[in-house]
């Protein structure tokens, strides 16, 4: 297996951005990439996405993007698997890459969400889960995720307190991000009074609804090496699923896909969680990146709201988490998210986020997450000097 | 809004679950599979179709203010997760109970209600719900 | 790399099946293949899908099919590139075994279709082009390759009675597949009399709008070997892509796409197109058989028409293609049709096909296809002595 | 049955196209792109804004007899790829000309019209179709 880098990273501002359409988003963090990357050409191509065909009637993305980014008649696909549809692009590019089939892989995420009302995006984020047995009877995204918050309250004592400090650590750390979708700063009362969405989630526990795209360049470290770039290396990937429908799940208040993805992930690159400088993870929902905290081992199981109260999350903290602003202040938009996390974590590592730099950062992982936590990926990268 | 979301074919095909809670039964696993399954996670393909028990005990839920399309004449409405005498656990709206009296461990009892009215037809869902008891 | 073979394949009878879901079907054809292959686990799965969002409001697939294979938590990925999502799958299916991520991967396909209308299955069908600005104005799939029919008509002289000789000997093929959605045996006459779906393209042109799966087992010819099956080689696998809105396409006679993922397929392969025995074809129209043909190289390119009247393509014939009924007969469940032409092509070379099979049959070739032509799997199978 | 296929968002997004036949070029390749691109396939991204002419060539065409949902009661019309004068290429829908004249090679001009009428607020959705010449 060949080792692998990534050397380009490529995002434009997310938000609702009305006039601009699918096409437009991807093409756009695309040639970012490529252009941060310094290469020539593309080999193949991987597309993540949810749901295009509900939010925008348009399926066949990988076709789309390489003819509009004039890359035909390259291998492109689009991966779907709800929101960890990007993550699980860049695994597609990685293995690609590692495995010797290509040597330049285009990894991207998209997602356009805006052209659908907020009944619509509901209803169609709502295919993540499972749609007989789930979604027929009234849930909901937030729903799912308030019931895990509700039973992890019930067992480990976490209070609605440290649940909306995810919400005041991610906007604070997006206040520095220039991409992100809000820049606003809520404080704990501001989130407990904020307007209820599924008890006891509020629309400040949420992440928004958003249009986005996200792209990375992989390659071999030799050819990252001819390149010129900082060698920023792969070094664990894994990934897992889970049933789809929340209630069979034995443990309501964990989200073992995770922890099922981390240990793939920990055993490639040799790692434990204490040797991670950092992490970008999926908080959809405030109460996702506490029981996410747990799963990968940050922290003791249920302890997940007591590490963020005691600042151990924060930048300076013990592990940063979430320094790009995560999901809450960046914007969700859901094919996109775990290449953007991927794009953060490249950051970090060649020393450019400025106000929310993790000083000494050389091991980054990511964390991303499709549905309730049918599915996720989690990566690895770690700076090579 | 919703494209086509239930049609009288989709209807009818999950009657017996939505109607009457069939599932099927591992005798290995001595483990419930609602809605049936053709293979339990041991292997097992040699499942028992079984009807489940109307009761249960609410293990966790939630009152939601922001529902889909299909349900934006009902908001808000409490739904959660039931664990049924057997160990089967289904998703269901906890219906005719004030929302502060629901909590972890409730007990309820399963009635066919009403679900949605979806589609372009208007077509009515039925299926089930839970009550306290 | 290491080399792959196929040792398993399942499939279940195709058609119009309410009384299934989509989880129904998928479950169905993977555990036949599971079966077949006789292996006590698996590592990894791809799911080619299309439309489910459309289709079925259910997105995620990867993770719902895994929980109810009772698979879990093995990565589940789904695919999408409209109808080579399943070609796509395999190709997937047959990195990750070749470059040693894992052993023993489940490609499957799978669209359910007739929960929706039959012009909501159109809607859903032309969201594999491009939706601004070509759905938008109105065209539809059986339009596209009308349009490439009359180009093909009025530039190489194709008759309205060859183009309709295709679906007569897939018909003919189809009769002895006990898995084919229709069993009928219809006359040139017939078919240019049938009903006008998008001049000169009629019903009888058309493949049908279908419920069903398909799914194969790929390992590693080593492993294939411990398991005493017949060792059926990957030998080929190719992918490529192209604009997807057809007015893009600087000759509207051709379907480009196929000649660029052959060519890949070809030279991983080691092999010409007089060297392959039999092949399996995207003929979702009866003229997108002809034009395939030429772009495989099995014909000179504008003598597709003259082959098949010829009778080269039957079963007896030069170049069998479609042995299996094609997408004509047997139905094309868009997700699953990729994956079912692996499976027609495992059964062939394991000398399985009674009626249809090909004498001597040692490779074959299986060519899928998204959209009007803006993505192509090929891929070559040879069986070993 | 379309899924909110056309939003007031969606709608305005595309004006320029739809109302003026707005392309951009590419002087390297003296080629247009219809839409727009943000990169030729030659790697140029120095792309200028152009109109494009209102008159081509019928490059071939077909009658639709079953159309998506959204057309239903336009069945059966005809629609064709067009190629303009400067060499960009469109699908559009050829108006007003009895099917038996219609033919590969045919002069067009292109008109400003009604496409679809779509969506739950049932916005009008306009752009280009042709005419015989
Ligand atoms: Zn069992
Ligand atoms: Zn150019």
């Amino acid at each position: 297996m060949r080792d692998v880098a990534v050397v380009g990273i490529g995002m434009n501002k997310w938000g609702e951005l009305w006039d601009k359409d699918l096409r437009d988003l991807y093409v756009e963090a695309s040639l970012l990439a490529i252009e941060d990357a310094g290469v020539d050409h593309i080999d193949s191509m991987y597309v993540g996405c949810m749901s295009s065909g509900l939010f925008n009637c348009q399926e066949h993305l990988g076709s789309l993007m390489a003819d509009h980014l004039g890359l035909t008649p390259i291998p492109a696909t689009r991966i779907e698997s709800a929101c960890v549809s990007g993550g699980i692009a860049f695994r597609m590019g990685f293995m690609e890459v590692a495995g010797g089939f290509s040597d330049i892989v285009l990894a991207g995420g998209v997602e356009k969400m805006t052209d659908v009302s907020g009944d619509g995006a509901t209803f169609a984020l709502a295919t993540a889960c499972d749609q007989e047995w789930e979604a027929y009877n009234g849930i909901t995204f937030p729903g799912l995720y308030a019931m895990i918050a509700r039973a992890h309250m019930h067992k480990h004592g976490t209070t609605r307190e440290q649940i909306a400090m995810v919400s005041v650590k991610n906007h604070k750390n997006g206040m520095h991000n220039p991409n992100a979708q809000y820049h606003l700063t809520p404080s704990v009362e501001d989130i407990i009074n904020s307007v209820k969405v599924a008890e006891p989630l509020n629309i400040l526990d949420c992440s928004p609804i958003t249009d986005g795209a996200a792209a990375v360049i992989l390659t071999t470290v030799e050819k990252a090496k001819e390149l010129g770039k900082p060698i920023i290396r792969v070094i664990g990937a894994g990934q897992a699923s889970n049933t789809l429908a929340l209630h069979n799940r034995s443990d309501l208040t964990r989200i073992q896909v995770t922890e099922d993805a981390a240990k793939m992930a920990y055993k490639m690159a040799d790692k434990k969680p204490e040797d991670i400088d950092f992490a970008e993870v999926h908080d959809c929902f405030t109460i996702a990146e506490l029981v996410i905290m747990e799963e990968l081992g940050f922290v003791e199981r249920g302890k997940g709201g007591a590490a963020v109260e005691a600042g151990e999350t924060d930048v300076g903290g013990r592990i940063p988490i979430n320094t790009s602003g995560g999901l809450k202040s960046k914007g969700h938009p859901v094919g996109a998210t775990g290449v953007a996390q991927i794009h953060t974590l490249v950051e970090q590592l060649r020393c450019d986020m400025g106000e929310c730099q993790v000083k000494g950062a050389k091991i980054g992982l990511a964390q991303n997450m499709g549905g309730s936590g049918g599915s996720a990926t989690v990566h690895i990268l770690e700076a090579m000097s | 809004m919703s494209f086509e979301s239930v049609t009288p074919a989709r209807y009818a095909r999950f009657m017996p679950q939505r109607y009457r809670l069939e599932a099927n039964y591992c005798a290995k696993c001595d483990l419930h599979h609602f809605p049936p399954r053709q293979i339990c996670k041991c292997g097992n393909k040699e499942l028992e179709t079984r009807t489940l028990p109307d009761e249960g005990e609410v293990l966790t839920y939630t009152i939601i203010h922001t529902p889909g399309s299909q349900f934006s004449d009902e908001r808000p409405f409490a739904i959660g997760i039931i664990e049924l005498a057997t160990g089967a656990r289904i998703t269901a709206q906890i219906a005719d109970t004030p929302f502060d009296e629901i909590e972890i461990g409730m007990r309820v009892k399963i009635e066919f209600r009403r679900i949605q009215t979806v589609g372009e037809a208007g077509v009515l869902a039925y299926g089930y719900k839970v009550v306290s008891m």
